[in-house]
């Protein structure tokens, strides 16, 4: 495994968790992201999410030293599944092993909401009547540092 | 020689996944133009442009033997 | 399994957060505090946890029920292990399923806090040089509801 | 009858993981100074003492048939 890879195939949290335990970590916090049958009263069937790869693990990447240098001494790994998946499948697992419980917290909830705001995933709601690619419309910035 | 990649919704609508865009030299700005006459329903102002794996601003310029992506709002996690 | 446990056996993360996990939950959260073997430049040997078993289960069923009150939607499995333990191990862990993300992160934190609050489990440090059992002195409470 | 549980450092101190207190009825608060006259160093400022597995208060009664815990400061997770 890469620690900050796009997968196609099922993810096992314990790799991850296995991979960012080390003797100095206290604390050790896992998220995945799953994909939910209910959204607003609307049943999904599946999803299906699709990546640009190379830049995806890159941007995770930076992700995790972003992280690494916010939360020092912790150790992070990032996987995120592309393709079909179907309802309780992990689409993201975020895990992150801290010598404190407060960071270890606090970097992986940073984690998630860095993923949403700048890799270059998508994800496509499949429902009963229809299908739609999913994604906030945000304005090209006209300046500064793109999404930071 | 440009090289182009659609993704997600960008890729349904040109229904390609990349091509070759025959230019030297682009500003983003004038690649997202060119994509909106090209394929009407772009939605260039909601699309991003990477260069080379890199998020760009829409004044950056682009060279021959870059490689661009479109970058549609991401909705990953 | 019990989906507020206390154990000898080394934890399995993948079984709890199989329980936790249902149609509805978009996100799971998963903590574990693992054994540290730094502790303020102090060289940790390995752990023993000890328990009242009845009351430390009765006390993690509580605190998860709080946490299905405060957060409704979520579900909760809690499971600590006593007994020797050693560097890495796994003391503790809280899963918790959510529709979102927020409340699967900060009820997971609830339930860690709470833990060390109320919850009658104690760890004694081995050290080289000596050991000592750990927990930080509070006077008895004179009124109200005791630790709450 | 009353039982008694000690854990932890006040089993290492008392020697022993329970025993029978031959009474038909006592405070916490006096359960407590029993205790510390009992075993030197039982520190019962900073135990805390659970009947039939709940928390108590110092003026709450135990009853022949209770079970009790003294609980010192807690340290999971």
């Amino acid at each position: 495994m890469k620690p900050f890879e796009i997968v196609e195939e099922p993810i096992d949290i314990q790799k991850y968790a296995d991979y960012v335990l080390h003797p100095s970590a206290g604390a050790v916090t896992i998220f995945t992201g799953n994909v939910r049958e209910w959204t607003h009263g609307v049943r999904t069937l599946y999803l299906s999410y699709e990546a640009y790869v190379p830049m995806a693990e890159k941007k995770l990447a930076e992700i995790g030293k972003e992280m690494e240098e916010k939360w020092p001494g912790i150790r992070v790994a990032i996987a995120h599944r592309i393709g079909e998946l179907q309802i309780s499948d992990i689409a993201v697992v975020i895990a992150v092993a801290s010598p404190h419980r407060k960071s270890a917290y606090e970097a992986n909830e940073y984690a998630i909401d860095r993923i949403k705001e700048v890799v270059p995933i998508w994800k496509k709601e499949i429902w009963e009547d229809g299908e739609e690619w999913i994604g906030s419309q945000k304005k090209y910035p006209e300046s500064g540092v793109t999404q930071q | 020689m440009i090289k182009l990649h659609y993704f997600a919704r960008l890729r349904e609508l040109t229904g390609k996944g990349e091509e070759m865009l025959e230019r030297d030299e682009i500003t983003v700005r004038e690649l997202l133009e060119w994509a909106e006459t090209t394929y009407p329903g772009f939605g260039a102002d909601y699309v991003q442009v990477a260069v080379n794996e890199e998020y760009t601003l829409l004044d950056d310029i682009i060279q021959s033997g870059d490689v661009c992506a479109f970058i549609p709002p991401v909705s990953g996690g």
